[in-house]
């Protein structure tokens, strides 16, 4: 089983030289932590930067320089800031090649849960709704189960949707799983020490086992 | 040029009154328009709708207006950690309108271009989409999404020029740029003011065509609201 | 009668302190020269400028720095420069007070006609569409007539239009007219000179003459 | 930070073919891609169909792409003195589309922002308005003008950095910004070409992750179409 380091790094695998990536609060933000220094990656911020670097040194914090978690960050050369109309322009246009956000819920047609749980304060969806409805490509970073010990991979969604038919791939603590066009969770890989037969009882949407399924490589 | 400065926020917000809509910039606590917002305060202007990507925090941004219940209605994409807004949301004090980020910036940038209304895939096929009209344009749905109407827009940026010409700094630009834009009135409140002619017409993000009135601010707070840092 | 410099004077006095004006090619060029010193004029060049100065001198022309005419200019202190959408984005949320063109010819009811003679070659709107289209206030610079003699105030036009029910104000050698909102040009000033049987007679559409009209006054 | 540098025109626009549609940022011949335009003759790509605000002059900027018969058809606001466009047009060897600059404009912005339609009134009640979508908004009428759809985009910059990050100069800005965001492909040719790091952030004009190439062009000609001056 993954603890949340353990998913960012095997996320961080999907990654290629070249690409521009956008990544959510939370696990997803891990994963920057992961990407090998020798890549050219470019992180987005949709609060208006490209080039996102690291936190930054004790007293060197720049209030008017954020990321979208409200964290105070730091650029690398070759950055560039922009207003949050030309970044949700971007966004939109499909110039950002990889999304990376964490979930409530996802269902076995890609659909994604995660801004919203009736009857408890909403806070609000943020960039995700843009980002999930017009990524290329986008991975979900979650818990299998949520913390009543329910899947979180479902069916159909129970809770207000984020984006439909969007999610294209799901890492967990206990697995990588496709989401197949044509519905339906794509067991690849097992968490290492995690058998098939957990998986199978910690998904609630159709799960599709094809030979042998292997145990993740970092 | 023409001069569009005035004295402080007192002047610059004197004729917003009650029930106005307002925009106001930032995000989180960065870039937001302290002096505006302490203005605003002093003179306890009611019920009015903010359009702001959040909210404030408790004790700070617009969290300071929510405390003193002037608002009558928040339109934003994320309303973080504020028990004061919560306790207003939840005894219905407050009407809330949470949009998609990047819709809220979209239709703040159709009112700054003169565009009725704008196109987006954001929120298809979720409660966002109820009542709004969906169009397909090659194989994929938009919502159709209106252009804000607001009476002020009030902006922060870093500096500005006696002719209302903007330049932000860093993260701070986020929606101040799209706002000043959109405002029927933008009031700009900036941390240098510069006469006409000291900032380069190359730099400017914002041409002082969109800013009705600016003011240099005066003790920015700044405040941070996650400081984060690594180990040297 | 007025020439080409008396009617751009005539109109610089429709200009007020704190105006953004847009300068079309041709007569309207030349109301920049009879705007008041003292006035704060801010002439917008839908190229990407706020903020035109005069031609430069000999030998200082840039030909990064031209107006929408793609004549050499300069700029004035507190210039802004910017993209051609944000310029048309500026024009069509009427941030510009004035539009000050030329046309082939305008009707009773205010359409405009000035890019096209079918059968000629075509050169295309430009901008004129935009501005017409969106401007709060149009003053149109032109003759009375035609180069055949024909009035160029008609009932209707006959050309292909630029605009409807935009045209404001209309200047030529010989008079000063509203366009009403209820449609008819309303005569307001003569031409030194000139009677107003002269102007009745160039004038095709519905010509309204209220009580004594006087000269003009520079 | 991803490098887009490649050496020079004739490797950026290596697979331009036949029957493309390139968007060509420029003001008359005021930041033109000079360097790009004498690729494209060189190499004599054929049935292109061009989207720029003009078309050049007759021996100069896309001029020399008309000269040799290179275009099927241009999309443009304004198509000045050019007596071989002239004669191309009236002989039906060239389609011709023309449309207010400010629709031209604004598709290019719709398709880098993602939007695959705007609203403007430019055209309303005129026959620029025949067999398109009119929609009343508070009592206005606008047209419905869809995004470009341009397989490559060309454009000049002042300085651009190895990321792809651009700067402008001046009124060269123009349509360069707008069709650097709307291209698949977009090209950027600059006068200085620096290391990433060397540009400011906030003065950066079109970030990078618009622009699939760049280059550093040469011998720039820069020619001045109206040369106007005042008396000292």
């Amino acid at each position: 089983m993954l603890d949340k380091n353990g998913i960012a790094q095997r996320i961080a695998k999907e990654i290629k030289d070249g690409y521009y990536v956008n990544l959510g609060i939370g696990i997803p933000t891990l994963v920057a932590n992961f990407i090998p220094e020798k890549m050219s990656v470019v992180l987005q911020s949709e609060n208006g930067l490209l080039g996102m670097g690291p936190f930054p040194y004790e007293g060197e914090e720049d209030p008017d320089l954020i990321n979208a978690g409200k964290q105070t960050i730091t650029t690398l050369k070759g950055s560039a800031f922009f207003d949050s109309a030309m970044s949700f322009g971007m966004i939109r246009a499909q110039k950002i090649d990889l999304t990376i956000l964490g979930a409530m819920e996802v269902s076995e047609n890609g659909d994604i849960a995660n801004w919203k749980i009736p009857g408890k304060l909403v806070k609000g969806m943020g960039g995700a709704m843009d980002l999930v409805a017009s990524a290329k490509n986008i991975i979900v970073a979650m818990q299998h189960v949520n913390k009543a010990g329910e899947s979180k991979l479902l069916p159909k969604c129970s809770l207000p949707l984020t984006g439909v038919n969007c999610v294209k791939k799901i890492v967990t603590e206990l697995a990588v799983l496709d989401v197949l066009p044509q519905g339906g969770f794509k067991l690849l890989e097992r968490a290492p020490g995690v058998s098939v037969d957990e998986i199978k009882a910690a998904t609630a949407g159709k799960l599709i086992i094809e030979g042998d399924i292997p145990e993740m490589d970092f | 040029m023409i001069n569009k400065v005035v004295a402080n926020a007192e002047t610059a917000i004197a004729d917003i009154i009650d029930g106005m809509t307002l925009m106001l910039g930032g995000f989180g606590l960065c870039g937001i328009p302290e002096n505006c917002i302490s203005a605003l305060v002093k003179k306890n202007i009611l019920n009015l709708t903010c359009i702001s990507n959040n909210a404030g925090v408790d004790d700070f941004g617009l969290g300071l207006m929510l405390k003193q219940r002037q608002l009558k209605k928040m339109i934003a994409s994320y309303v973080g950690e504020n028990a004061e807004f919560e306790r207003q949301l939840l005894s219905g004090e407050l009407e809330v309108e949470l949009i998609p980020q990047g819709t809220l910036a979209t239709r703040c940038m159709a009112a700054g271009y003169g565009m009725p209304a704008i196109f987006t895939p954001a929120g298809v096929g979720t409660e966002i989409a109820e009542g709004k009209e969906i169009r397909n344009f090659n194989g994929k749905d938009y919502l159709m999404e209106l252009a804000f109407d607001a009476d002020f827009a009030l902006v922060k940026a870093w500096k500005g020029d006696t002719a209302g010409n903007l330049i932000y700094k860093a993260t701070a630009r986020n929606f101040n740029h799209v706002m000043a834009m959109a405002g029927k009135i933008t009031i700009a409140e900036v941390e240098h003011l510069v006469p006409a002619g000291e900032l380069d017409p190359d730099h400017i993000h914002t041409p002082g065509v969109f800013v009705q009135r600016i003011f240099e601010g005066k003790n920015y707070e700044k405040r941070i609201e996650q400081k984060t840092v690594r180990i040297r």
